[in-house]
């Protein structure tokens, strides 16, 4: 299993039956993928959308029917469509109860870097600020390094995506739940040693005396 | 999409799960789009002490008036209360505590308090008498009354036709407040004067997502049936 | 003619082709009655409506259709339904051309009395305030005097519904504008002078040279 | 009920009224829902230095994204730009002023320029590099941004059927900003996708209603006809 599936599985098992559900383009958009046995939830896409799923066959694309990547896509049956300013008050009044995005940095506080690197990518922020400021769980999904570097930071040094830190960070190599005494460990990547996990991190992380293993 | 079962409720387990003293957010306008059993049941179950956010009371035996005319009404928050003498009694007597807001600013209010946002910034009410009763910002040389957010414990909601799921739709001004409050209701109770199979809601004419409404009144017996 | 049918006539003229235009409970309801020929407007109803009309017969009712007083009414072809978040955002966005309310007092600024008299009648303001803060025009739809005194005044002394003038007053006796360097008598009703108009009017008039009777 | 037939408007017509460097609200999310004959019109008359509202810039050759190939637009106000790397390139290079603003917030903003508020309350982009660009309002303790609301001198709606009078909806994720943008436009200018007879849309499917649309435009030849 590669590491980006590993992580995928994981946040699966996060989703709840019947909860409302957005994930970012990427990584995250194939946690759907791996929803558990008899678990189904709504999928939002910030175009105005609730109940995406893919699209069926090529072929059967609607001209009006995208996700937030510009993707031809499909509608359950029980869909409902919306303006942009409902999609947002759904997300901003926090009723969206996950909602999973990929990082560029995520900090002991659990703060969130993952809109720009000033001076070299400046695509936007789209809904990433509205997303993590007001959903009820913000799961990160992201490798825990990057070019040999931790993801996994101090403090982030690039510009802050919100104040309010996420739920939950799951990469290929473990899961970290931000608390008030700091970033805890709480699950090993099958096979993965807490050693391993800490030289790939630079923050301070909790380890309790067992760190179980990603059940997935 | 699996049907959540658990979300179809008979209507007297629906209003058990409001206590006395809790603060309803309840749909309709004098009385239309209202939702009547849920006002009904509230009564036959003699609930006490409700504050209640709504428009208007409609008149007494109408609608949000079953309520005022059942003293189950501790505080009130409308728009106008012009309808309903038994109301208005019941202000002036000090039974009733009863805050008058403009109907826009009040819809308003209702909204931010299930978007998320801190407030209204809205011209109406300044320089009135509503000016004492909140704060004014100045924006660009003008001048705009902050209104806070509403929301409350539960959402009574009247919709036209419900699907399994619980997405709703309005028919023609019964729709008035009842979208605005779903999304502003910590639990949302929404009753429905019919119920269909999932798809007969197209997804351009859902109105209100189910996701946002918590539990579905079963309808009533009918024909006997 | 009486006198409300003189003021609801009146108004009637100043009503344009494919407007929007909202009529207050009561006397200002009545104008709808008087629209010139050729002259279609759209009426919106405060409880999510553009396009009422009266009830084409009695048995007619539908549950679901009726106005701001909560009387069943009927719709004309091409009427729409919102919310009331979307309603009053035409009003107070300034979509609404017109609205037409009755009066306790309007002042020489123009200011307008409609909602309260403190002690007496407290039923709340409705939609009052914000049409006539919001409104692109707020016609005064109002008999001259009440008990014998007159409802135009120097100052209001009653709570103020806004601080936005409105834009014309009518009543059954005349027009009367109010303008930076005061309130304009613009026009007299049929056979009434200009001396029965100052006799019961406590505002000061602004009076030209020739007064014109309303052509009605 | 008349039908004001100046309301109907050829194209050219219709992008003819827009002036070079007029302000544009232009619906659409990555070119879904973009009012795509009024976007080609406006590149095949050459206006320039306009300014654009809108989510994004779609990509290169769809959608805003022409706008942006014929150098059309001076100043940009979207929430994202990732995915049109010649609008980076302008931005960049100094052509094109970009503010980004994020998605919701962008929403909101335009909805209180529509709707008459001062502004918009949100906690978005709070202790982030954006809380340098708006006033900071504390309320009850929780501190939130006021952004300021948005509007334009027209706005360009794209609709999946128009009636005769201007009624208009719209279809699955094609609706997205167009219904707020019509409020927010000075002049509204709409296409649709299909033109039909008065009451072919009912009065709960209307989603934006005749009387905010200026100016409709008349269908493209069909089969030659």
């Amino acid at each position: 299993m590669d590491g980006k599936e590993i992580i995928a599985r994981r946040i699966a098992l996060e989703l709840k039956n019947g909860t409302l559900v957005n994930l970012g383009i990427g990584l995250p958009t194939t946690v759907a993928n791996y929803l558990p046995v008899g678990i189904e939830v709504f999928f939002q896409s910030e175009n105005g959308l609730i109940g995406m799923e893919p699209l069926p066959l090529p072929g059967m694309e609607d001209e009006y029917l995208a996700d937030a990547g510009g993707a031809f896509i499909g509608a359950v049956p029980g869909a409902c469509c919306f303006d942009s300013c409902f999609c947002f008050g759904l997300i901003r009044g926090g009723h969206l109860d996950v909602t999973v995005l990929g990082a560029l940095q995520v900090d002991e506080q659990g703060l969130l870097a993952n809109w720009t690197i000033p001076g070299k990518m400046v695509p936007g922020m789209g809904g990433a600020m509205d997303l993590v400021t007001g959903a009820k769980r913000v799961i990160v999904s992201t490798l825990h390094t990057a070019k040999g570097n931790s993801k996994i930071l101090k403090k982030c040094t690039l510009p802050l995506t919100s104040i309010r830190p996420v739920s939950l960070i799951v990469t290929e190599l473990a899961v970290m739940e931000p608390t008030a005494a700091g970033l805890l460990l709480k699950e090993r990547a099958p096979g993965v040693t807490v050693e391993t996990i800490l030289a790939a991190t630079e923050a301070s992380l909790i380890v309790p005396a067992h760190v179980p293993e990603m059940q997935i | 999409m699996s049907i959540n079962l658990k979300k179809i409720i008979r209507l007297a387990e629906a209003v058990e799960r409001i206590p006395g003293g809790a603060s309803l957010l309840i749909g309709g306008f004098l009385g239309i789009g209202s939702p009547h059993r849920l006002i009904g049941e509230l009564v036959r179950q003699g609930r006490r002490n409700l504050t209640v956010i709504a428009n208007d009371t409609a008149r007494p035996g109408l609608g949000i008036g079953r309520l005022i005319d059942a003293k189950a009404v501790k505080r009130l928050i409308v728009s106008h209360i012009g309808t309903n003498p038994e109301t208005q009694r019941q202000m002036i007597a000090g039974e009733t505590e009863v805050t008058l807001c403009p109907q826009g600013t009040l819809a308003e209010r209702i909204r931010a308090g299930g978007y998320g946002l801190g407030g209204v910034l809205t011209a109406t009410g300044v320089g009135t008498v509503l000016a004492a009763t909140a704060r004014q910002i100045e924006i660009e040389g003008k001048m705009f009354l902050l209104e806070l957010p509403l929301a409350a414990d539960f959402a009574l909601i009247a919709a036209h036709r419900a699907d399994y799921l619980g997405n709703l739709d309005y028919a023609l001004t019964a729709r008035n407040f009842n979208p605005i409050m779903a999304m502003a209701g910590v639990v949302v109770i929404a009753e429905a004067a019919e119920i269909v199979p999932v798809g007969v809601i197209p997804p351009d004419e859902v109105v209100t997502p189910c996701i946002l409404v918590d539990y579905l009144v079963a309808r009533e017996q009918v024909n006997g049936r």
